[in-house]
């Protein structure tokens, strides 16, 4: 399937446009369906295309495997930390209409800092699994193709 | 016949709930044991959405004219379940992965029958 | 009316399908039932208003738990294996039956006296839901109620949410991360991986 | 400033340190940290203890929004008793972690496996801290999840199999609970547990409700393994690693039954369940469990499989506390839950030194070893002593209140059961005393282990100080009641209305 050029071409063209649409949703929360859980899904499901497409050992150099564990971490201390700010500018865990200087803004600036930290979670650790039940089956047999 | 009407929708959702319970305590096939697992979240998923559902509701997206909404509280449990549901499978299935690599077989029989030789 | 016939129609198909995948043993076929299974089942969600919802079953649902799925089939049986069967179970059925009818029968009295489906005078309706449609917009100026209740009123809940990933995260990394036991001529490539 | 959001760093410590954790490159920065943390966190619960011992209530609202809209914290003596215990062996359990895991887990996950152990902390304190029934839910899973992860890390492959029947068992429960909670979500509209107390008196003959109370109570008698849904526990301890079996032992299924104390007493109250036949059921399969798994704890050849069915059999008698329903048998219900995970704690402490020294957790193996490492063999017997519940230890004040209470309602029978249990742990301590103290080292039998027992040493310090300090404690609340037996009689005047 490496080999494949309409597949590669295909997957070039609509890669981007997976990553585009994953930021809409995540942005786009606010006022329709969405928010981070799904961004986050689906921008690990264009890095799977890509891994796909392009063989796992690629896919793992645009985002090597401990950057990933760093992101998953990031994630959460993001929306944990967002917790702690409160805390520490007055105001009760997740409190954040203390963050800015009027309610609506403060609760914008946190809804948005819990949205991103949920978003890298998920997506790192739906990449984590993936890499992690790819490279377990890759000796048995060529995986890409198995999976697909 | 208000009675169906009005509860029609649980009854149907205990049957689909009920075959993937069925599924996870009778099949000895841990894949398959995991899919029913999954019916039978899904299935509790679908209750919660049908509490939460308003006649003529609109989805909890606040617009303009719009009066009647569905209950939104359920659908923000849901989603939080549906990510532990995620969770679980994965879970499981890389558990299935390291059995069938420490005993060669991910049925339960053969798995049973193997631990207690030894 | 319409939507009542829409509902019904839909969660006959899932029965139906749920019971297809009791009876199927092909587990290729039993998996791809249940990723349909998801997916209608999100069709199901959008008609009783639950548009969030239906996105994140369809993505997790019929997206990643079934590539996962699949995954652990071609990682669990032979790639010449074909038809990748479970075993016929050779336990008598009788006592997961007695269990699950029950449970059913329970379940069923249990519903004698709940609201009726979609009544808005519904208790779930009138206790602490109206407060969210009334108040969230003003006090955090997010549209989607769903949204604000995720993210605000229930933030911790979700707090929690991202910790089970994270869990599911490191528990796949402990189970699957490391070298396999019995092929070392293979550790190279299960390692590398590793930091 | 901390004075104020007490109740909250208590959990939210935990989970901070899982991220940071996760990503050390070595396992001894992730212990020091790890460690650290829980008697940060020890010192907080001790201290919110110290809060609310005077019977008040603290309530802390998340995110700053009013109960029933947000979530709330909501404390009294029962959760800061149950905070304590946890965070207290979590505490302890670290420390004795250090060399277990050396030994028994591989190098590059060991700073998972202590991520790991802090997201269960996590999980394990949320549930004791929360006065929201999903939030409640949301915790337990991040505790199962991580226990199902702990579990399978075990030597033998059969840890893989225990993980994955536990974690079907225990995904089960979790489902049942929540069908539970979505029946009272559709009758009350509210999920906060004060709340819920408020609104369900007046629809106590609906039959959903009824429903709901009974998958909620299903759902949870998988997750404490009350006799008969406990078909999971008994392989999960046995082949868990050491340090995770201690743990878990000591806290997991203690957080469970005070859960069901929780979902009894204060979400759907007593009266509710004397109308139903629950209780008497409750007693029933107590009696039962308490009996036929002392029996089966006989049998067993495997010391963690023993200790494990008493497990089983000990949870009886804190169920029986319950099922009573008084005021004196919820405080003997709670003083059990404190004492018995301070006598668990010690007696799987003592067995992992055994392990850690041969290899082995077969009695068969244990010939001779008491007088090779007498402390760890002086730890094994005081322990024991305290599980059959002798005068002077803590099993003993678990124990008489219990008797107490039963002997109030005039249940003789119970009382007749709660002492033949006691006589039948008798018998399973002695089996793995004798083993250790009266058999003659044996050179041949230590086949799995590869090495004889004549050239054993004593276990290191790092784990005899721990299992030394649970020791102590055993007996210094078998004199020293104030802390259990006050704190769980404040605790049972909230839950328990002044009727009884």
């Amino acid at each position: 399937m490496k080999h494949n050029l309409i597949l590669r071409v295909v997957a070039k063209f609509i890669i981007p446009l997976i990553f585009l649409f994953a930021l809409y949703v995540q942005f786009h929360g606010d006022f329709g369906p969405g928010g981070g859980f799904q961004a986050g899904v689906i921008f690990s499901a264009a890095i799977i295309l890509y891994a796909l497409v392009f063989g796992v050992d690629s896919a793992k150099q645009v985002i090597p495997p401990y950057a990933l564990r760093l992101l998953a971490s990031v994630g959460v201390l993001l929306y944990a930390g967002t917790g702690v700010a409160t805390l520490l500018l007055g105001g009760n865990y997740l409190e954040y209409s203390v963050l800015a200087s009027s309610q609506l803004d403060g609760q914008h600036l946190g809804i948005l800092a819990i949205e991103l930290g949920v978003g890298i979670t998920v997506m790192s650790v739906m990449l984590i699994m993936f890499f992690a039940f790819a490279e377990r089956g890759r000796p048995e047999m060529d995986s890409e193709s198995e999976l697909e | 016949m208000d009675m169906i009407l009005g509860h029609y929708n649980y009854w149907l959702v205990i049957i689909i709930m009920m075959a993937g319970f069925y599924t996870v305590i009778s099949r000895g096939n841990l894949i398959k044991k995991i899919v029913g697992l999954n019916i039978f979240q899904v299935s509790v998923f679908l209750l919660y959405i049908s509490i939460g559902n308003v006649k003529e509701g609109a989805v909890p997206i606040i617009e303009k004219g719009v009066t009647l909404y569905s209950n939104p509280l359920p659908h923000v449990l849901i989603l939080t379940a549906i990510v532990v549901g995620v969770a679980t499978t994965a879970l499981g299935l890389a558990l299935v992965v390291r059995i069938k690599e420490a005993y060669g077989s991910i049925e339960e029989d053969d798995i049973h029958n193997q631990d207690q030789s030894l | 009316m319409i939507d009542n016939i829409v509902d019904i129609t839909l969660l006959s198909l899932l029965a139906i399908q749920a019971f297809a995948i009791i009876r199927m043993r092909s587990l290729f076929a039993v998996i791809m039932l249940f990723s349909g299974f998801s997916f209608l089942s999100a069709g199901l969600f959008v008609v009783m208003d639950a548009a969030d919802v239906a996105f994140t079953e369809a993505a997790v649902g019929a997206g990643i738990s079934t590539v996962l799925m699949l995954a652990t089939l071609a990682l669990t049986y032979d790639a010449t294996e074909i038809d990748r069967k479970e075993k016929r179970s050779t336990h008598k059925p009788w006592l997961p039956l007695a269990v699950v009818v029950i449970t059913g029968a329970l379940l069923i009295y249990g519903t004698w006296d709940i609201p009726a489906f979609g009544d808005p005078d519904a208790p779930a309706q009138q206790h602490v839901a109206p407060y969210y449609l009334e108040e969230s917009l003003p006090e955090t100026g997010v549209q989607n109620v769903v949204t604000a209740v995720l993210a605000s009123y229930r933030g911790f809940d979700t707090l929690g949410e991202v910790a089970v990933i994270f869990t599911a995260g490191i528990a796949v990394l402990l189970l699957l991360g490391g070298r396999r036991r019995e092929k070392p001529q293979l550790e190279k490539s299960g390692g590398k991986h590793e930091a | 400033m901390i004075e104020s959001h007490l109740s909250l760093l208590i959990v939210v410590l935990p989970l901070l340190a899982a991220p940071v954790v996760a990503v050390l490159p070595g396992g001894r920065l992730a212990w020091a940290i790890s460690t650290l943390v829980s008697c940060s966190v020890f010192y907080l619960a001790a201290w919110q203890l110290i809060n609310v011992s005077a019977g008040n209530v603290i309530s802390y609202e998340l995110g700053g929004w009013a109960p029933p809209w947000g979530i709330e914290y909501r404390i009294d003596a029962a959760n800061a008793l149950v905070a304590l215990i946890v965070s207290g062996i979590a505490a302890l359990t670290l420390p004795y972690a250090l060399k277990s895991v050396i030994k028994e887990i591989p190098q590059r996950q060991h700073a998972l496996f202590y991520a790991a152990f802090m997201l269960c902390l996590t999980g394990l304190l949320g549930i004791a801290q929360t006065g929201d029934i999903f939030n409640l839910f949301v915790f337990l899973e991040i505790s199962s999840l991580s226990s199902y992860a702990l579990i399978s890390l075990g030597k033998n492959r059969q840890a893989l199999t225990a993980a994955y029947q536990y974690l079907i068992m225990g995904t089960i429960g979790a489902t049942f609970f929540i069908i539970g909670v979505g029946l009272l979500y559709a009758m009350t509209g509210t999920l906060n547990m004060a709340d819920l107390s408020q609104r369900l008196p007046e629809l106590y003959d609906h039959r959903t409700i009824h429903t709901a109370f009974a998958f909620i109570m299903v759902g949870f008698a998988l997750k404490l393994a009350l006799f008969p849904l406990h078909l999971w526990l008994p392989n999960a301890y046995t082949y868990a690693p050491t340090v995770v079996t201690v743990f878990l032992a000591a806290t997991s299924t203690k957080v469970a039954v005070y859960v069901m104390l929780r979902m009894v007493f204060t979400v759907f109250g007593f009266s509710f369940i004397e109308n139903t036949p629950t209780d008497e059921l409750f007693l029933l399969l107590c009696i039962m469990g308490i009996l036929m798994m002392s029996f089966y704890a006989i049998y067993q050849k495997d010391s963690k499989r023993l200790l494990a069915y008493s497990s089983v059999a000990q949870i009886g008698y804190m169920m029986l506390g319950i099922g009573l329903g008084s005021m004196l048998s919820v405080t003997a219900t709670l003083v059990h839950l404190f004492n018995h995970a301070l006598i668990k704690g010690a007696l799987f402490m003592a067995i992992g030194a055994l392990i850690y020294r041969i290899g082995s957790s077969r009695i068969e193996h244990f010939s001779g070893l008491g007088k090779k490492m007498p402390w760890t063999f002086a730890a094994i017997v005081i322990a024991g002593l305290s599980l059959i519940g002798v005068p002077g230890t803590a099993g003993f004040i678990s124990k008489w209140y219990l008797v107490l209470a039963a002997i109030e309602q005039q249940q003789w029978f119970i009382v007749a059961v709660i002492l033949i249990g006691s006589l039948l742990a008798v018998v399973y301590v002695w089996k793995i005393i004798e083993v250790l103290y009266f058999k003659a080292p044996n050179e041949t039998s230590q086949i799995t282990s590869g090495q004889n027992n004549i050239y054993v040493k004593e276990a290191p310090l790092m784990l005899l100080i721990p299992m030394w300090a649970l020791v102590v404690a055993n007996v210094y609340f078998g004199f020293n009641t104030e802390l259990t037996v006050g704190t769980a009689e404040q605790a049972a005047k909230l839950l328990v209305p002044d009727e009884y």
